[in-house]
């Protein structure tokens, strides 16, 4: 019971320490404006999930102790892929996010085997076709860092207690003050509340339950379409129903870039300009697992 | 009795009494510092001498049911002039449910939950102490779940006369059905992560 | 300052802050008192220090923009057996969106959703439901996009006075990413954390 713990004018000087040379993923805590002598934080509790794609790269990447400003894509992108393959294993629906940042993962991955365009007049080098990926996980892993603070800040401050709130206290219900709010404030509540529920002039939303994604479904999918085409071919527009989220376009184009990687579907387009036509690769027949035919 | 462990006792008793804001018996005073009810009941009493020689603005009393900590009565002019300042407002989630019930009582708390597609026992409360709202029977259905309606000082807060003032909800659609409350949230079907 | 007056006023301050309840702004407990504020701050120090030498339960914060009354962490495990129900913690989701808020307000859901990598609606619906964020009109671009700031609650939630005691965010590595300039301009003085 040191008179410290309590004295403002110290625990406004206990600001958070700034330590700029801490080495990836391990932060320093700072002390909670509340912190009593000797109350460490204490350990966070790790979740199974990931926080979405961001989260589950710079895991990726601390666990493979790779340095985040020169990411080994390939190594890296295959992983996420497994991980992405385990997610929906668990029957824990894959959400689009993870579908989006697969797509970048894999365009950087192309970008990187292609030689780099010439260099513009006075420059060194190109950018880095993973500039843009490390400057995301760069930010969001700092707030990953003030998260892990705050998450220790959240538990010193719930083991102090206040009073209920001022209503609660019954010798001191006074009258409310008249005019406090307004009728008008009441009503324009509810419209709120009730145009939020999409009942105002919005047709009641009909909820579709979120489907489980995965992409070598959606690869039988399409591969079923290009042969049920057969032998015209089907129109590359012909893939997506729209309308359609953004995540099912780029699922869609992913299964079909890996259908065409496999050999098993073949993108032709006889002129510019005129519509791509997808045809099944039908030289071996007998490679029909995993249900092309 | 004033050693260092009743010392102890008697913060832990102060604590105790100050989060409660209402008379607690001695029994759960006793149970929640894992004492006896003789010990619990001396230290309650050291407590109570303490504070008035200390002068202390505050007072521990017994009255019906329990043992309170309150304020001294000479401090009361002190004590008006900060409480007149309404300083707390309705919040949102308050307003919003007073809402709901102005415009739909009698209503049960799972109405207004439908509607609002949170869960609204801590507002209610918030609402009943300050005598917004008030109990009004049970309904005849299943679980027969408590009515609530507003009150005078409802229509004192909003200024109103009387209930036909309330504004009147033009809708251009039909009156609101019963919305699933993954409507409300924003048409994703609620997981455990958006709801702490 | 602890003269007879000096001690009525900390009794009158301390009636004032326990039934308040809340965080008490000083220019609010001065208006009370009749005092000024340099006078009344004196009094809420003096009042603190006293709280702390005769060991009581109680300790006096200086929290979300006002003073208020609290229990002393060492008393949580009585507190908490007496009080049955507890909030829940916030999810990482929250943590995650609270803190891109914090630290880059006023912000919107799209330019939080750029950060963090997945969507926030339902995530930002909590926070408002706890008042942890608030909106503040809309950005001038396209779509008008609703801007969320933090508020005088989540200072509260996290024991903070004000915003300045925030973590600074911290760069892993000397080379220079790209540092949000909203992060600088936000009223701090730059760190050598936020320069490199």
């Amino acid at each position: 019971m040191s008179s410290v713990t309590s004295d403002s004018s110290v625990l406004a000087v206990q600001a958070p320490t700034t330590n700029p040379t801490v080495k990836a993923g391990v932060h320093s805590r700072p002390a909670s404006p509340l912190a009593a002598a000797g109350t460490a934080p204490k350990p966070l509790f790790k979740t199974p999930a990931f926080e979405g794609p961001l989260d589950l790269l710079l895991h990726l990447i601390r666990a493979n102790e790779v340095d985040i400003y020169d990411i080994p894509i390939a190594e890296i992108t295959q992983q996420y892929l497994e991980y992405m393959e385990l997610l929906e294993a668990l029957d824990l629906a894959v959400a689009g996010e993870y579908v989006v940042m697969a797509a970048t993962l894999i365009e950087i991955k192309s970008r990187m085997l292609l030689p780099p365009p010439p260099a513009p007049e006075g420059e060194e080098e190109g950018e880095d076709p993973r500039a843009a990926l490390v400057a995301r996980l760069l930010e969001y892993q700092q707030y990953q860092g003030a998260v892990e603070t705050l998450r220790g800040w959240e538990e010193l401050r719930r083991q102090i207690y206040f009073r209920g709130a001022l209503e609660n206290v019954d010798d001191y219900i006074l009258p409310v003050p008249e005019g406090e709010a307004t009728a008008e404030q009441l009503y324009q509540a509810l419209h709120r509340l009730l145009a939020e529920a999409g009942v105002e002039d919005r047709p009641v939303t009909a909820v579709t339950p979120r489907r489980r994604l995965s992409l070598r479904m959606k690869m039988v999918e399409i591969a079923r379409k290009i042969a049920a085409a057969h032998p015209n071919g089907l129109a590359f527009e012909a893939l997506f129903e729209l309308p359609c989220p953004r995540y099912g376009i780029v699922l869609a184009f992913l299964a079909l870039l890996e259908l065409v990687r496999l050999g098993r579907v073949r993108a032709e387009q006889r002129h510019p300009f005129e519509t791509i036509r997808l045809v099944p690769v039908a030289d071996e027949p007998a490679e029909t697992e995993d249900g092309s035919a | 009795m004033s050693g260092p462990a009743g010392k102890g006792i008697e913060a832990a008793l102060e604590c105790l009494l100050f989060v409660a804001g209402e008379p607690v018996p001695l029994a759960a005073l006793a149970r929640a510092l894992a004492l006896d009810e003789i010990a619990t009941e001396a230290a309650l009493r050291s407590l109570q001498i303490g504070l008035t020689e200390r002068g202390s603005g505050l007072q521990l009393l017994r009255i019906a049911g329990g043992w309170q900590l309150a304020t001294r009565p000479e401090h009361a002019e002190a004590v008006g002039r900060l409480l007149t300042r309404g300083s707390s407002k309705l919040s949102r989630a308050a307003m919003e449910t007073l809402a709901i019930i102005a415009y739909r009582q009698p209503i049960t708390a799972p109405e207004i939950e439908a509607v609002r597609g949170v869960s609204v026992g801590g507002v209610l409360k918030t609402l009943l102490e300050r005598r917004l709202i008030a109990e009004a029977g049970r309904k005849a259905a299943v679980g027969r779940p408590t009515l609530y309606v507003t009150t005078p000082d409802f229509l004192h807060y909003f200024g109103l006369s009387d209930l036909s003032q309330l504004p009147s909800l033009e809708m251009d659609a039909p009156a609101p059905p019963p919305v699933p409350a993954e409507v409300i949230a924003d048409g994703r079907p609620p997981t455990n992560a958006d709801r702490n």
